[in-house]
């Protein structure tokens, strides 16, 4: 009780900040679907394409030799806990979908530090069996860490992305268009006023 | 929704033709490229030894002075800046004179070839080789506009142009059609039009200073230098060493081609027109200049490596080349003045022949690696390659000088001259900086002014 | 199941102590790098300039019999092979003489030091100093197996491990704790026990040649001239110049960290110990070699470039490095028989000391950029820039040679005598090759094989 009386604005206040509330879960929902944050909670690739930005690091991952075997989340989400899955999604779905919306993406996306982890303890995660080996680790004590403290792609710079990073540097690939947010009846309408 | 910005962002309408020289025109209807392209008129940056800023390089480096004597660039060379001053620049600079009524421009109108979109233009009004003829002043009401669209697009389909002759002439004379580019080379050789070594050939046709590229035998140095010994070229005689001199310009893309990143496909474009998006358009940035003041768009792009590690990179590699170039300058400043001492103390022809061939292969080495001011990032190996070679030769000359010296009864070490200063050097090569400053003065206030007049009345009724 | 193969690859069981010396025992629990170590010992492959097959350096280059004469590198150089001959090699060497029980070998013992795991053994039980004191015989019996595991691992953990003091003591001097390197660097520092320029330092304890690395003033190639400079040290006096001479041993880890894969973080072991998949284990390939017979694993995992092109990659710059490698060496030889003419001459030491502080540095800019063999691609525009240098110093040299030969009353060029194969440049510094050559095939048919009888022995009772 105590705690949502600090939680909860003076009274007279309540009708303001009701308000500002509503203006500021519409906003949310609505940058939520108009960037199509929803994207984030599914696992098909497809959806990551929704923002054309990502079409570079499609079209590279298309042409891999993952692409039978690791889709976007497999690589870009940590795969150690259902739960640690769903908030980094979450939350970096809605930092690139705000940056989408307000148009701040830099023309040379790089990958975060934060990112960047999760990426390399998935790499392991799959690759483990070929990287480190039981018996070396039961002598070796840092054979694991000593096999995985560089990032993979230090190494290997061309999986799965290739090398050339820009939002241009695959300006003919066949990405798969995303489906437009406006509805069909609202482009019709569109079209009628135009006429 | 930004969707449908790639869709609607231009709606190509030329209603001009291919020889429209103002960028204005052309840039109504490509709104980004042009801004892009205006921001070249930026002179704020300066990076260790580039940037759009002007340098004085004759007051940065007052042994060029020395090297130059007898040859307009010891009157005044800047670092060169945006291409939106090419222009403004050839005016300015002390080497094209001061011509008015009376007194003629001691250079040819070769010299506006690669300043202006006017350039094709006036070739397509009265021939290439007219266009070459008589002295600068001729065209000075007609080279009114900057480097800009018409320079390297095609006007309907904007695809990239050669405008140029002397690089399709030389690409002919190599047995090889540029018509049959890549666009990926075409991205590179739309530059190749105008960062290359040149001369003006006078023997081609009657009177007029053809432009033509060195290439018959290679692109290397080597191939250049052998091309010119062969044809018994010289662009000037050397006014203290009298040796019959070469001047490198500028062979940015013959030593790029000898690089890494040229090797792997990687084109001038890719870094210094790097893609850039706005609105959900992708366009290509216009602004021409150094990478390191964009490196995040330029570099970024294929090295994920920190901006101020890869500006080290560029930095570490000039330094290492620098270090030498500097070592061959000094050199070459001693063999000149050496050689005028055996000249003084009673030498003759035969005796300095091959000391002054020596000395004219030395300077060309030296100049053909530093003249085009990317060379030693855009191939540093190479790059040391021809300064050790430069300074090998330089060396060889003062061998040579020294025994000579001894013969001619001067067994000692030349004095070299204070040429600690841009004026100090001038004053020993003997230039009347004074007059020829003033009457620069008085040329850009008053001939100049009416150039622009005539320009802006022919224009008004294209 | 082939991911089962990973699970009973090997057992560990390490029996044996940290200075067990002999690879097969450490093998027998590591298989995969036991029989790739093992191949070290394969001679097949030669590239344009390395390999693994013995090169006879001074019959390809007869020049460097001059370079070095008074030296023992006159005698013999190879360019070197693969780690599994290092003790045959050293014992093959004319340079290490003939030694029998009257006769000493010119070397001292510090020779063995980067030659095997012996070594970390008997330093072991003998101590730092007294390992390196004393003629080179002393060890014979004692120094017997080819560099292997114990030089790089830790017995217990296997992790690499510096089994050289030389390295943690130039650390140390650094101000540096070696033991603070990262995993990363250490796949680097491993070679560098071996694989850098060194000298043996007499005075730190009175009679030892103890085996230092000139680093204290930094890694670069001035940075160990003016160390060496400031304590008036020479490995030796040339013979036809009488210049105080720096003989430089293979920098190859100090000219690596100046390129841009040290730069970028890429070491030794990267390129010369890529990994390799074997039975679904990835393991780190110990054939120890050439990278260009084995680029698809080195190379190609980071370079998706075909493998003949990078390999053409390496020949260029290797190609532009060796052409003014080249030039200096012809200055070189020049010089020394120029000032070895000025001494014919009359020349006094007064007049000839700048000079020959001059051929002095020269030469170790040439061999500073050669010895390592790897330096021209591990770091081309560093290496392009000391060779640049050489050039300079060496021609320097030669006009001092000039005027003072003048001044002698010799004021034409010297001669340079027939050097163009190996046996002349011999005869010509006063080699008695015969002699030495039938004292070592005498030494090897009877000493060696009483060393080795004697360590069979030893060795057995393990
Ligand atoms: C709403 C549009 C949008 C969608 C959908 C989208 N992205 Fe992004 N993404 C962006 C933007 C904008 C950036 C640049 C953000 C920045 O640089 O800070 C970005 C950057 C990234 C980065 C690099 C930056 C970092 O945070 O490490 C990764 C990795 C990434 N996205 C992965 C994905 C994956 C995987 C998906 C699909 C599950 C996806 N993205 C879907 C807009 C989007
Ligand atoms: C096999 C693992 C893997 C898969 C599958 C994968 N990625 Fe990546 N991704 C990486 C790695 C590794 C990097 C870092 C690359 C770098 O730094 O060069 C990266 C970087 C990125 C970046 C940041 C750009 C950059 O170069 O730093 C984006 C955006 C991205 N990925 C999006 C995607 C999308 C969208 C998909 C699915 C279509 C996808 N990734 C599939 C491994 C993967
Ligand atoms: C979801 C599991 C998974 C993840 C995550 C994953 N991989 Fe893989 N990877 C595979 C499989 C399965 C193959 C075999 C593909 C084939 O042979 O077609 C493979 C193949 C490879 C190969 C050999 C083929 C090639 O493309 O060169 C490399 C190298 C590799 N992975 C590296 C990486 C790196 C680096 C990462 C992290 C950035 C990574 N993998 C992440 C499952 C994965
Ligand atoms: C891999 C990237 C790259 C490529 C490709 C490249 N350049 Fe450069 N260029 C640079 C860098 C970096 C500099 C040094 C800039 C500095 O010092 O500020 C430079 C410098 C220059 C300069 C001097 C710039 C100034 O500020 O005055 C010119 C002119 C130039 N380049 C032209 C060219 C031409 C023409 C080509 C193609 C034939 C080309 N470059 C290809 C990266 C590149
Ligand atoms: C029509 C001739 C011409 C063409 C075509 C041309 N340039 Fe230039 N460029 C010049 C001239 C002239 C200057 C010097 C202008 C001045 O200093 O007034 C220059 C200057 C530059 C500079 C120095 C800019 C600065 O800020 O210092 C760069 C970089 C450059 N050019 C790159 C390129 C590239 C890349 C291309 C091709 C995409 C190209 N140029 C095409 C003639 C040309
Ligand atoms: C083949 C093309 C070409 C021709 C012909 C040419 N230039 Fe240039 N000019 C250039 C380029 C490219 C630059 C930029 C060089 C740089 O600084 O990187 C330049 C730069 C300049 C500059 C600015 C920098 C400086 O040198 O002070 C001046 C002024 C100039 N040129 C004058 C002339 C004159 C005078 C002539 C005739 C003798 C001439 N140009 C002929 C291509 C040309
Ligand atoms: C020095 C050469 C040069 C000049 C001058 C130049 N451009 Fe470009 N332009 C290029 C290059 C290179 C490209 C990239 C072409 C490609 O890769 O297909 C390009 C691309 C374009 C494109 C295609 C869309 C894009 O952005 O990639 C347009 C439109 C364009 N330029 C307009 C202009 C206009 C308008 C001007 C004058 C203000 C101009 N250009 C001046 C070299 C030049
Ligand atoms: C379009 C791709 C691309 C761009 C843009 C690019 N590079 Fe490179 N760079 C490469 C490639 C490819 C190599 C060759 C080595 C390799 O395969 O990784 C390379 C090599 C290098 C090297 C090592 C070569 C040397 O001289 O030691 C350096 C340093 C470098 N780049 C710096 C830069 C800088 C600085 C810029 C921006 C001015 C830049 N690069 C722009 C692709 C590029
Ligand atoms: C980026 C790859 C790379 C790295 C890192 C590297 N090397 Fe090399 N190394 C080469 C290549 C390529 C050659 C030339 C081989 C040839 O000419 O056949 C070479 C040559 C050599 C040679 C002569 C080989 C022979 O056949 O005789 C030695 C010794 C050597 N390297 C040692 C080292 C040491 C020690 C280090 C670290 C301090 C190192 N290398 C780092 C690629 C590398
Ligand atoms: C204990 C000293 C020592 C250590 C440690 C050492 N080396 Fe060597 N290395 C040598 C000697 C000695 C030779 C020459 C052997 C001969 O010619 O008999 C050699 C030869 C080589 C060669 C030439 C092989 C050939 O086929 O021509 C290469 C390459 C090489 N080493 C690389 C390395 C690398 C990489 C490391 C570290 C991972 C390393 N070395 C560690 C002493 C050492
Ligand atoms: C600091 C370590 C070190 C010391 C001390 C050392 N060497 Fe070496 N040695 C090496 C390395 C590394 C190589 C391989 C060099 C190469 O060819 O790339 C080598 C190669 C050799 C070779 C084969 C190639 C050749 O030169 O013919 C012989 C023989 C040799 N050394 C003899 C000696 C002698 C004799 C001494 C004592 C004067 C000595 N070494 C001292 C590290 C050392
Ligand atoms: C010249 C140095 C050198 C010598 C000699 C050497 N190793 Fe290694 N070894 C290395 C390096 C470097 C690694 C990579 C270590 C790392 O990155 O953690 C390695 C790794 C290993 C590993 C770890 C597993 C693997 O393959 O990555 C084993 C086991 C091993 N070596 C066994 C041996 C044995 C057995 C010998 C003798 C036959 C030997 N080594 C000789 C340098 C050496
Ligand atoms: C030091 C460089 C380096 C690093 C770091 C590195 N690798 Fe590798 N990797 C290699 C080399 C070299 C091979 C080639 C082995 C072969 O083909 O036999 C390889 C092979 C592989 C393969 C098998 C490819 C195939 O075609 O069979 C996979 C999968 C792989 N690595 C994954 C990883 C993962 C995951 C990591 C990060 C933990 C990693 N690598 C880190 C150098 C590296
Ligand atoms: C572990 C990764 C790695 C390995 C292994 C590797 N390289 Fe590189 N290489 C790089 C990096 C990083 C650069 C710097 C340029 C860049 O960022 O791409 C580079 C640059 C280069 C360059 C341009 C530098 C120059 O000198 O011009 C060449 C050429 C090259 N590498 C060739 C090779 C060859 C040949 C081999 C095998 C002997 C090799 N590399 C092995 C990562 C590697
Ligand atoms: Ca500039
Ligand atoms: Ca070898």
């Amino acid at each position: 009780m105590s705690i949502l009386k600090k939680i909860l604005p003076p009274d007279k206040w309540k009708i303001p900040v009701i308000i500002v509330s509503a203006i500021l879960l519409g906003l949310f929902f609505f940058l939520f679907y108009v960037s199509n944050a929803s994207s984030y909670l599914s696992d098909d690739p497809k959806t990551c394409v929704n923002c054309h930005i990502m079409a570079p690091q499609y079209a590279t991952w298309m042409h891999s030799s993952h692409r039978e075997w690791a889709n976007c989340n497999d690589c870009h989400v940590p795969h150690n806990n259902v739960f640690n899955k769903y908030y980094f999604k979450g939350k970096d779905g809605m930092r690139h979908a705000s940056i989408f919306t307000m148009r701040a993406e830099p023309q040379v996306i790089q990958i975060k530090e934060e990112g960047h982890h999760v990426v390399q303890q998935n790499c392991i995660r799959c690759h483990s069996n070929l990287i480190t080996d039981a018996k070396m680790n039961t002598i070796h004590g840092d054979f694991h860490s000593d096999r995985t403290d560089r990032t993979c792609w230090e190494c290997h710079r061309e999986v799965p992305h290739g090398r050339v990073n820009s939002l241009s540097s695959t300006p003919n690939a066949k990405v798969p268009l995303p489906e437009s947010p406006v509805p069909d009846w609202l482009k019709e309408a569109l079209k009628e006023t135009k006429k | 929704e930004r969707r449908s910005e790639a869709v609607f962002a231009y709606a190509p309408k030329n209603d001009f033709s291919q020889f429209e020289p103002r960028n204005e025109k052309w840039g109504a209807n490509f709104p980004r490229e042009f801004e892009s392209y205006y921001q070249t008129s930026d002179t704020i940056f300066r990076s260790k030894y580039n940037g759009s800023a002007t340098i004085d390089e004759l007051e940065e480096d007052p042994r060029m002075v020395v090297l130059w004597a007898g040859y307009g660039f010891s009157k005044e060379y800047n670092q060169g800046r945006g291409h939106y001053y090419a222009v403004e620049d050839v005016r300015n600079i002390l080497r094209t004179g001061a011509p008015n009524d009376s007194v003629k421009s001691p250079m040819p109108n070769t010299c506006w070839t690669c300043k202006s979109p006017d350039v094709p233009r006036m070739m397509n009004e009265v021939g290439i080789a007219e266009f070459y003829k008589g002295s600068w002043e001729k065209w000075g009401a007609e080279i009114v506009n900057p480097i800009g669209c018409a320079d390297c697009h095609d006007v309907n389909t904007m695809q990239l142009r050669i405008s140029r002759p002397a690089l399709i002439e030389a690409f002919e004379r190599q047995g090889k059609d540029i018509s049959k580019a890549t666009h990926q080379e075409m991205r590179s050789l739309v530059c190749a039009q105008c960062h290359v070594e040149y001369y003006f050939n006078k023997k081609k046709i009657e009177g007029v200073p053809y432009l033509t590229f060195p290439w018959d035998n290679g692109m290397t140095v080597e191939a250049a230098e052998e091309y010119y010994d062969n044809m018994n070229f010289s662009d000037w005689t050397h006014k203290l060493s009298k040796a019959p001199m070469l001047k490198a310009q500028h062979p940015g893309y013959e030593t790029y081609l000898t690089g890494v990143h040229a090797e792997r496909g990687v084109s001038c474009a890719d870094c210094h027109m790097p893609y850039k998006s706005q609105g959900g358009v992708k366009f290509t940035d216009h602004h021409i200049q150094s990478p390191l003041n964009n490196v995040a768009n330029s570099c970024q792009v294929c090295h994920r490596e920190e901006a101020h590690k890869l500006i080290a990179d560029v930095y570490s590699r000039q330094d290492k080349i620098k270090e030498n170039v500097n070592i061959l300058e000094d050199l070459l400043v001693k063999a000149h003045v050496e050689a005028k001492a055996a000249w003084d103390n009673g030498a003759n022809e035969e005796q300095m022949q091959a000391i002054l061939m020596d000395i004219r292969h030395a300077q060309w080495r030296w100049d053909y690696s530093v003249a085009a001011h990317g060379a030693s990032f855009h191939s540093p190996v190479e790059t040391g390659r021809i300064v050790s070679s430069g300074i090998n030769i330089a060396q060889e000359a003062r061998i040579k000088l020294t025994r000579l010296l001894a013969d001619l009864g001067h067994n000692k070490e030349v004095e070299i001259p204070d040429i600690s200063t841009k004026a100090k050097a001038q004053e020993y090569i003997g230039l009347d900086m004074a007059t020829l400053n003033s009457d620069k003065e008085e040329f850009l206030g008053t001939v100049v002014p009416q150039w622009l007049e005539e320009a802006s009345q022919r224009e008004s009724k294209y």
